[in-house]
């Protein structure tokens, strides 16, 4: 696949009946993203969803950083598609962009490589009697809501922008080194300028801001971060980012990858913490979205039920420039119930 | 035993990673390790198409196969075709089945994650899990995820989710019988002699180096 | 709240070639223009008696003078014997045992 | 006895000087040209390397022995398909014209990489980022510099190999005039704006010609311009209408950032056409991802020769080349074509 121009090239996505996996990080951090992206495809859009609770990690935080071997994780990644198989579905549906790029190098190498394939189902039988058929398509939970995006909006009232001056809302985008960089041609727009996300937000009415740093990497270096001593690797990549982006004054930051977001969002506590300084102009960082929650906040969701209380950055600042209708003082409500508050950032305003 | 380049030879990843490098440095231009460490992946792939067994005895004990972060931006841009990262994959991979890690301090860092993420896979299904991020161990995770906690099972019911219990849902308890077959799995493709290797590297490491760091 | 995290964010390790050379540098390029010529080669340095024992490149250091990197240039400088053989097989004729002077003269 | 004919594809400088040379030998041309204009590429220059005399001159000479009375020039006349019968050959135009010849010269050259290609370098998308080839319209006054002329400090890049050199474009091969086209652009560059500080990106310095390497030597001292051996990864938006670049400085082992005013990508060379044959049929065909340039029967004795009687070529539809290569080829095909006509014919 080697378009003249990437910028021309849409990705097929299928309309319906999926195989829903799901992600390390995203399920523990931002859990609320993945329980409404469920909630959108079912309840808003009638697509039929389905999970397996027998369907595990696919390894990949694992592998990256260099405990899992290849071969282990292709038969990881095969016992998952056998339980796709053996559901019916021919649709993966990935709400992680390392699954997502891991899925998609296994089955370069399957193809470059059919005698790994034939290895890898023979270990599969061997190990857990099963076997597997290779999906006919893969896709990224955002690419899912890009492709719906219209019809998400005809479900809103709501559009990106600033409720009291009527100007779009300024955003950066960060779509994930996994995304479309290891194979171009598994995003919407190639690796360069992917339009997954600058779709989104361009057709509910924001406004992208391109800054120098935008396709820098977030810095999860896997092992690099899960180490605490390597971790000024990841703090330090997202700095410059950070720094890249802040002239530009963006009201917020949306992500493709869980990874990602949880480092755009934590590095920005954490470099608040050491430096004594924000990325915005008021000393409350700027907010973190995912794709998922971007879109729930689109269809009216509740923050608080979407999860929005468990980013370390506040959001209210974007819901209220939104003009959102919420409720500020449950955001730390459990079960309608008050709870003990998290103790206050030093530096970060929340 | 074969030489190294015949072994890395035989990894599919140093197949499609190298094939011939002609010092562009787009790789190290973009790259998030090189913009942090005194890392250069253009060099590596430099050192590794010269096929010499003392250069690559020499990179498989270094600290420097353990800076790249896995994005894979440099597959991205280089104009060979070749992918630093999948070379860097295949030299970590023979680094810990010759024992050679356990010379560098970065090397020696795999024991931790293999008793973390990698003992996690296998015993919760996860690679990373709510209760394996602890605030100790990770302060910058903030006070909103001391509260998370605190608060475990009832905020995540209110987000949708199945805290540690069996079913469907996010962060569920994955069943006995399927953490038998990723158990079998592991010992099927060689993950489980490989977790081995990794405890056995550690314990015959050079002596000289052995108070350099704390295992833990 | 005091946090020890214990790790830090580290300056970016990029060369910075919107950063000003210093006036001291471009002084000594206005001395030795014949710096220009370099075209990192090598010849130099595989020649060189210092570089058996020691970092002295030439053509690194004056590559390092040119972009800026110049807080080692004085130290390796010194390390040259100003034996001159390094300018007898320069193909670009650039006149190495000056420019060496005039960097371990930096202050 | 009746004069031998030739048609001639394509009245480029390769073109041009076959034509002239084979007139001068007795000769009927037809000289076929897509455009309304000769000179093909070269009349976009500004001035040549490694003399730096404007290009003008060179067209004009070349446009000047256009006037005799064996040629015949056919503009605005795109060729679409050829055979040869029993000796002659017939050429085909888009609008089912049909010409009869003795042999056919293929001087149908090259196209430049068309520079939005490589996203990466933002081409089309930031003003500051242009090609070569704007540059020299930039000389010739037909575009605007996309800076301020006042504004202080003036950074200037430029990128070697835009498309040559790369598996991810298709071409694996080298454009080989890009580097001293750089060199020569960038002393320009300086020569209007001496206080910029100017900046090459290369990955080697390929100066063959005559006059090339002294050239760049003249860039370094005379002009202070920067040699960085390093291929730039990606150029980005940066604040105050300027792109940010990074590239590695490979002598120096270390990534380099730079904001630059303006960056000049060297776009290299891609053929014109591909020739596809089908049973007897010769079709002119845009070239696809990955397609070379035209192969002549050998690259030695035969470089002029196409696998078939009587079919010819010259200049840069078989490879990127220099001018006076092109000329000296066009010469040498000329020749080749004389040749065949006394004996073979």
């Amino acid at each position: 696949m080697n378009p003249t121009s990437w910028k021309d090239y849409q990705k097929q996505i299928p309309d319906d009946h999926f195989f829903f996996v799901r992600s390390c990080i995203r399920q523990s951090l931002f859990p609320g993203a993945e329980s409404a992206m469920l909630r959108i495809m079912k309840d808003f859009l009638h697509k039929d969803v389905y999970e397996d609770p027998r369907h595990t990690t696919c390894t990949g935080i694992g592998y990256h950083s260099d405990v899992v071997l290849l071969e282990t994780i292709m038969t990881v990644v095969a016992r998952q598609l056998a339980l796709m198989t053996e559901a019916g579905y021919k649709n993966l549906l990935v709400s992680c962009v390392t699954s997502f790029g891991i899925y998609l190098e296994i089955f370069e190498m399957w193809h470059n490589f059919p005698e790994k394939l034939e290895d890898t189902r023979q270990s599969l039988l061997r190990a857990t009697g099963r076997e597997f058929e290779i999906p006919e398509s893969i896709v990224h939970t955002s690419d899912v809501i890009y492709h719906f995006r219209d019809e998400i909006a005809a479900f809103s009232n709501l559009r990106l922008v600033n409720a009291e001056s009527g100007l779009p809302l300024k955003a950066v985008e960060h779509v994930g080194c996994h995304y479309a960089k290891i194979f171009p041609s598994g995003g919407f727009g190639g690796a360069e300028f992917p339009f997954v996300l600058s779709g989104l937000i361009e057709s509910w009415g924001g406004e992208v801001i391109d800054y120098p740093e935008r396709r820098h990497c977030c810095g999860f270096g896997f092992r690099q971060y899960l180490l605490r001593e390597n971790r000024g690797y990841s703090l330090s990549n997202s700095k410059i980012k950070f720094e890249s982006m802040a002239p530009y004054q963006p009201d917020f930051i949306l992500t493709n990858c869980p990874g990602c977001n949880m480092f755009l969002d934590r590095w920005q506590y954490t470099l608040a913490e050491m430096e004594g300084k924000t990325y915005d102009k008021g000393g409350l960082g700027i907010p973190v979205l995912t794709h998922e929650e971007l879109a729930g906040i689109m269809l009216g969701m509740d923050p608080w039920k979407l999860g929005l209380q468990m980013h370390q950055v506040q959001v209210e600042t974007l819901l209220d420039k939104l003009g959102y209708n919420y409720s500020k003082k449950e955001k730390y409500y459990i079960a309608g119930k008050p709870t003990v508050l998290p103790q206050k950032p030093s530096v970060l305003l929340v | 035993m074969s030489s190294l380049y015949a072994q890395l030879q035989s990894d599919i990843r140093f197949q499609e990673g190298l094939t011939a490098c002609m010092n562009c440095g787009v790789c190290t231009a973009i790259c998030p390790a090189a913009a942090y460490y005194d890392y250069d992946p253009r060099e590596i792939c430099q050192e590794v198409q010269s096929q010499d067994e003392q250069t690559l005895i020499h990179l498989l004990k270094s600290d420097t196969i353990w800076m790249c972060g896995q994005c894979l931006s440099c597959k991205t841009r280089c104009p060979r075709d070749n992918t630093p990262g999948y070379i860097i994959s295949a030299l970590r991979t023979l680094s810990q089945q010759t024992g050679y890690f356990a010379h560098s301090r970065m090397g020696r860092q795999q024991l931790r994650i293999k008793r973390t993420v990698g003992e996690s896979i296998l015993k919760e299904g996860y690679c990373v899990h709510p209760k394996l991020l602890v605030p100790a161990e990770h302060p910058e995770q903030g006070p909103v995820w001391q509260w998370a906690l605190d608060h475990g099972k009832e905020l995540f019911a209110q987000l949708g989710s199945n805290y540690y219990e069996e079913g469907e849902g996010g962060v569920r308890k994955i069943d006995d019988q399927t953490l038998g077959e990723l158990n079998a799995i592991f010992s099927e493709t060689g993950g489980l002699d490989f977790f081995d290797r990794i405890e056995e590297g550690m314990k015959n490491r050079p002596a000289a180096e052995e108070n350099q760091d704390s295992l833990f | 709240m005091s946090v020890d995290f214990g790790f830090y964010a580290a300056p970016v390790r990029s060369i910075d070639l919107d950063k000003p050379l210093s006036s001291e540098i471009e002084l000594i390029f206005e001395k030795e223009p014949s710096l220009h010529r370099c075209i990192s080669c090598g010849q130099c340095a595989a020649i060189c008696t210092a570089g058996h024992f020691t970092k002295m490149q030439f053509y690194k250091i004056n590559l390092k003078a040119h972009r800026g990197e110049s807080e080692h240039v004085k130290e390796l400088a010194e390390k040259c014997m100003l034996c001159g053989k390094c300018q007898l097989v320069c193909p670009r004729g650039v006149n190495i045992r000056h420019g060496i002077l005039l960097m371990s003269e930096l202050s | 006895m009746s004069k031998k004919r030739v048609s001639v594809i394509g009245a480029g400088p390769a073109g041009l000087k076959a034509a002239a040379t084979l007139a001068a030998n007795g000769i009927q041309v037809k000289l076929f040209e897509r455009s309304n204009l000769t000179g093909g590429h070269l009349s976009q220059w500004h001035t040549l390397f490694p003399t730096l005399e404007p290009a003008s001159d060179l067209i004009q000479s070349l446009q000047s022995s256009l006037d005799h009375p064996n040629i015949e020039l056919l503009s605005l006349k795109s060729i679409q398909s050829m055979h040869s019968i029993n000796g002659k050959w017939e050429i085909i135009s888009t609008e089912g014209e049909r010409f009869e010849s003795d042999a056919v010269l293929i001087a149908t050259g090259f196209k430049l990489f068309e520079a939005n290609r490589k996203e990466e370098y933002g081409y089309g998308m930031y003003p500051q980022v242009v090609t070569s080839a704007d540059v020299e319209a930039i000389f010739n006054g037909q575009q605007n510099w996309p800076f301020q002329a006042e504004v202080t400090p003036l950074r200037i890049g430029l990128v070697h190999c835009v498309g040559s050199r790369d598996a991810k474009c298709g071409n694996r091969y080298c454009s080989k005039v890009c580097c001293v086209t750089a060199v020569k652009q960038a002393i320009g560059i300086k020569k209007k704006f001496p206080e910029a500080q100017v900046y090459c990106f290369y990955m080697d310095m390929r100066m063959f010609g005559v006059g090339y390497e002294e050239l760049y030597h003249t860039a370094q001292t005379k002009y202070n311009i920067q040699f960085i051996r390093g291929r730039l990864s990606e150029a980005s938006p940066s604040e105050g209408s300027r792109v940010q670049v990074k590239a590695e400085d490979t002598l120096m082992g270390k990534p380099i950032k730079l904001i630059l005013n303006m960056l000049v990508l060297m776009v290299g060379m891609e053929p014109s056409f591909q020739l596809r044959k089908q049973e007897n049929d010769f079709y002119f065909e845009q070239n696809s991802f990955g397609d070379g340039f035209m192969q002549p029967l050998d690259p030695w004795i035969g470089s002029n020769s196409y696998n078939q009687s009587g079919l010819f070529m010259a200049g840069a539809c078989k490879g990127p080349s220099s001018l006076p290569e092109v000329i000296q080829d066009a010469k040498a095909a000329s020749m080749e074509i004389c040749n065949y006509l006394n004996t073979v014919l």
